[in-house]
């Protein structure tokens, strides 16, 4: 294969399986990846072709999974670790906070920690509770993490690629409402940075900047504004640790406005650290102040009511609408 | 594993002998009072004696939970619920350990726990909301002493143990009972629940029901002997029952929870049973086990066997389980209502809640959130 | 007593001490709470007075910890539970977040959870690793959670009251290297709100916002910048979930400056989301963006570099001067 | 609780058989080679003949790992730590336990193991950094394959378990041992590590000091069963053994590894010994307990049970015990200057080693704090 249209899950596979081949200390690890592929089939068949010793099914304890995974990257390994669901990596965070992060640094550089934590995010879907969060600033805060999020699936694929290949920890957030879009995959082509953002669509009056699943949103909104004269530019953000300040500056300075767009909820999400950063670095250029749409201060809503909670096509207009208005 | 009758096998003699004593055929000791086939036999460490009222009622419980189980999946179908967890197989399990309840114990659930909220007299169809996506939770726990269900798997082993530390506090001589499964042992927080409840002795029952699944893995993912075992090492006794045993389940629970009230602390029950279905209705289990495994085990189906039991001593007859089905049927179609009238929430209700005591951020999000629907609304005019 | 002259560290111990005099539902629990008093002597002489039915020393288990105080309090008791540093938290993590916070939501209120965990955070005591950390953020994102932090004994005293008092889980951050300070506490005043950020000292030329172990380092810096003739206003946040910005606004109306300062790390800490937030309501009046002096992005150094890391008067006085050079 | 004599006990058969059985004093049985008197007792399980020299050599560790800690615990009162964690009462369980590890192995200290780091070869002075404040950890792991110490409790356990997965995926014969304290034991974390060794099989040890306080909590607020028994509901062997006797530690940890090397998997060993100091310099264990309890074990000292033996059996002279001690006195000496010699670290430091790959954010914050470092020595000009 070198160029194929792939849905993002499968795109996500086929970067697995062909780490996996690559390098024979590559190990996913998690719970139910082995025989059912995961619940969302991001490893399906990865246990038939490379063995229950290289696809391990988990027993059921997070903090389990990411200790050992630890103690695997200790020995030389480079395991990929699933977390099921957002919600449910919150027992392994001590392991991922105190330990994964800090150990390279603790160890003055003598260790590294390659290990990626694969995290299905965000809502979307209509599922039950803690199965539709946005925990992504709990980690991006922390030291010693880098956080990314694809929003296509050439992105997913090869970002996916890099993650692997990074000695860093890496905290991979796949946006699973998007699992099954699809787009053009090419597995010869050499991908840019894992942490650049990149100007997925160019404009002269405001920049909306946004990652994983909003990115969707985010160029729906730029047509739809487009057919009132409006001249939007849409940053796919990718990575949330690093955040790539320098090319929102760049578009920044251009547009002169900015929205932050991501479905964790504004209150400390990182639109604040974009909003704050950006302000000091483009203080003179701002005519606006930076505006954020995001969740809301409350715990995800139920299903039936998610799609009042997320920041949707008509919430994003509103805040571009209220940022070309200054 | 199978479950074989126990009637010839030398009894246990104490509950906290809980060692791995083999039987003949290799199997950790079983405690059963009513075989597959439906025949009563006796343990001398968990005696019962039930009126035919009572096994009727039994039995009641256990049909009724699972016609609602099955309209439940079938709403699930119809696209009315976003996913459903089936107790298929689980009935005994719950409703034998429910029935052992009083009013005043406290039950802190998992996610399948279908049948003991029957017994706590939660109304079923409060069950549905939160896998409609109307709620998060639709009942007070506090009117049947029957806490929320939990998703994030094993926390409630904890709460349990600090609600019974605090009936403990309290002189009161109530119990509590945490459901889990073989999945959630894993847990550090079940073991954590565990060591605190030995710590303090708390008047707390572990209720285990191994479905010898979670979701497509199997027990020996989670352990390499059998659950019940794991007690010992914290210094309380585990047993494992029949759960598919309505009577054993039923007598096991009692025992433990009165261990529980009198101040001898926690006892950790494994209920051996199985889960029919899959995991839940987003689930497709033929691509991780054999059908063959779930056929054998419809020969130990929990209901089937109480009914052999109750023909056979002739302690139900006809017309009583015809009036069950008839029962059952309505209550199919009561839930169905009630769920199909189930209003989606108020869009406002996202900022409700969040605390008890106000929070000046979503009072400024509620506003905010008020006046951008408001704006549609004169867009419109 | 009424007026007495107290440590933080006692007057904290008064405050639970009159607590659990008034209400027999409350109970302290943690690592070492008991005959040791704590490892700071927060508890000390509780268990000795109420007994160690009421002050509960607890396994080494945090998670456990937590998880059984939100049992105790559906059981109506009123938990304090203490985490004994604030890099030990994490272990809890999970029932803080996806329990504690979201439990009276889950209940559409019919529960409530008014538990209180303390934590003694931050740094400038020489101590090892994961004895100094700066963790506030990492909560205050989270819905359901409350989260605040008293500077000197009088609030100490009736902020610790005031969490126990509430129905809502409040997350108490302790100036640990401020344990000693001593202040004036009436135990017979009424105090202000929670949640209500106090002016510590007008100024006219720029805000200082501040909470915890920073409010004396602002303090002392305005003093510093007066003697150069700069006029600074000092504020004392005192709470990050909910954040007074109401109080802040109007500061920063009359100053047109803003500094915001913590230990925690800059980057998505809750000066960013001040900066963001501060920056939409008075983007008119703003001189300057709004800067940050805090933690770097690395795990919390080694003793002897956290003069170097923690922000100092000569960071807070840079970032004036800066502020006040736009 | 005491650690007697098991010399006229009935020994137990098989470290498999790990159930509480009670001696005539009603203490669970403890393996012991070594009498607080030093005579030497066989226990049928664990036999082990060492030569005189290999004797001394035990003695040497014990001695200068005290001497060590003496002289640590002093440049703490000297401020030239910040703090010390004391291994006083623990050199045998740390001697005995590290001298029976292979190079190949891999150790995950908490972070009282000076003993243990002693036998791995790491320097002493380099493990002050920490505790003087100039770095988290100062060694590199993998030159004496012992991981840097972890102050979390519990976590190291489950890092020694993924490791430990990882050699048998390699399919190598090494072991690793994992050291944690009664305290730790409560963590769900090690229940973790246990599950995990257990389900993979892994190739670990896992080797609990229970020295009886966590800080100023006594083993009773962890457990009310001997810890050692809490292996047996995970499906693994746990032994007690006589923490303050080389011999028994050496014998029961070279025993507990070599199941692990030929494929047994995992081993939970705790050594009932007694932390004779306070938790660390920091504490004050006045406020919590009686010191007739240290006095008590005083008479169980490790190193003057070994001197006793050595002496009774002629395997050491006094030349031998004068040049240890002279020994001891230099080891000390050299610590000492290397620890004043230790430069504070460079400030920039701090943005170092954050990520091996670099970080966008740490270059810009290392570039502002050099900028502002610049602007003190412009002003200077
Ligand atoms: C902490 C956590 N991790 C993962 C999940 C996803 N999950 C939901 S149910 C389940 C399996 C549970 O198995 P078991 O405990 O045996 O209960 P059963 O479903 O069989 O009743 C998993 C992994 C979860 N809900 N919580
Ligand atoms: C997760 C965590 N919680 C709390 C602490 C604080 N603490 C440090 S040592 C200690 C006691 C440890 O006791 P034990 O495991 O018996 O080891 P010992 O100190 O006796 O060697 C505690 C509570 C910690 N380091 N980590
Ligand atoms: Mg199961
Ligand atoms: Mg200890």
């Amino acid at each position: 294969m070198a160029v194929e249209k792939l849905p993002i899950a499968k795109a996500i596979n086929e970067a697995l399986r062909s780490a996996m081949e690559t390098d024979s200390k590559v190990l996913v690890m998690g719970e139910d990846v082995g025989k059912l592929g995961g619940v969302f089939r991001v490893t399906d068949g990865l246990q038939k072709d490379f063995g229950e010793d290289r696809v391990i099914d988990s027993p059921l304890a997070e903090s389990g999974i990411i200790g050992t995974a630890i103690g695997l990257a200790l020995r030389g390994y480079r395991p990929i670790a699933e977390i099921q669901f957002d919600g449910f990596v919150f027992p392994a965070y001590d392991q991922i906070v105190t330990q994964l992060a800090k150990m390279h640094a603790r160890a003055l550089g003598k260790v590294k920690l390659p290990v990626v934590i694969r995290i299905p995010y965000g809502g979307g879907i209509g599922a039950v509770e803690h199965h539709s969060e946005s925990p992504e600033a709990l980690f991006a805060h922390v030291a010693g993490l880098k956080c990314v999020s694809p929003s296509n699936a050439s992105d997913a694929y090869w970002m996916m690629r890099q993650a692997i290949d990074s000695d860093d920890p890496v905290i991979f957030f796949e946006p699973k409402r998007r699992y099954w879009d699809k787009g053009e995959v090419d597995t010869a082509a050499i991908p840019g940075g894992l942490h650049e953002a990149r100007v997925v669509q160019e404009g002269s009056q405001l920049t909306l900047a946004a990652y994983g699943p909003m990115v969707k949103v985010c160029v729906e909104a730029a047509a739809a504004a487009a057919e009132e004269g409006k001249s939007i530019e849409v940053l796919d953000l990718r990575s949330m640790s690093p955040i790539d300040f320098d090319t929102i500056q760049g578009s920044v300075e251009k547009t002169r406005r900015l929205v932050v767009v991501h479905e964790a909820p504004v209150f400390l999400g990182t639109g604040a650290e974009i909003a704050a950063r950006i302000t000091e670095r483009c203080f003179y250029h701002l005519e606006a102040p930076v505006l954020r749409v995001g969740g809301y201060h409350a715990p995800y809503p139920p299903a039936r009511l998610e799609e009042e909670y997320l920041p949707g096509l008509d919430r994003v207009l509103d805040a571009v609408d209220r940022a070309l208005a200054y | 594993m199978t479950v074989e009758s126990t009637a010839t096998r030398k009894p246990r003699r104490s509950s906290k002998r809980v060692g791995a004593k083999k039987t003949r055929a290799g199997q950790p000791e079983l405690v059963q009072l009513l075989t597959p086939e439906g025949e009563r036999v006796e343990h001398p460490d968990y005696a019962i004696d039930l009126t035919p009222e009572e096994l009727r009622g039994l039995y009641r419980d256990m049909l009724l939970t699972r016609r609602f189980d099955a309209e439940a999946t079938s709403l699930q179908r119809q696209g009315e619920l976003g996913l459903w967890a089936s107790l298929l197989g689980q009935e005994a399990a719950q409703i034998g350990s429910a029935r052992a309840l009083r009013d005043d114990d406290y039950v802190f659930p998992t996610y399948r726990e279908h049948g003991v909220a029957w017994c706590r007299g939660v109304d079923p169809s409060n069950l549905l909301g939160m896998f409609r996506g109307v709620n998060n939770g639709g009942w007070d726990p506090k009117s049947n002493n029957f806490h929320l269900y939990t998703i994030v798997i094993g926390s409630q082993t904890l709460h349990a143990t600090g609600y019974a530390m605090g009936v403990a506090k309290d002189g009161a001589d109530a119990a509590v009972i945490a459901y889990f499964g073989d999945g959630a042992s894993s847990q550090g927080d079940v073991a954590e629940a565990f060591t605190f409840s030995a710590v303090y002795n708390a008047p707390v029952v572990f209720f285990c029901q191994n479905n010898q699944w979670a979701i497509s893995e199997p027990t020996e993912r989670q352990t390499r002997v059998p659950l019940y075992q794991r007690a010992q090492g914290y210094g309380f006794p585990g047993v494992r029952v029949d759960g598919n045993d309505v009577l054993a389940c039923l007598a096991v629970t009692r025992s433990a929870l009165e261990r529980a009230r009198s101040g001898e602390g926690p006892t950790l029950v494994e209920a051996f049973t199985y889960r029919m279905g899959a995991h839940t209705t987003s689930d497709d289990p033929t691509r991780y086990r054999q059908d063959e495994e779930r056929v054998a085990w419809e020969a130990k189906d929990p209901i089937a066997r109480l009914r052999a039991y109750l023909e056979r001593e002739g302690f139900a007859d006809e017309a009583f389980f015809a009036e069950v089905d008839e029962e059952s049927e309505a209550l199919g179609k009561r839930v169905r209502d009630a769920v199909r009238a189930m209003p989606d929430p108020d869009p406002m209700a996202m900022f409700e809640h969040t605390y008890a005591d106000g929070h000046a951020l979503v009072d400024e999000e509620r506003a905010q959130f008020a006046a951008y629907q408001a704006s549609f609304a004169e867009e419109e005019n």
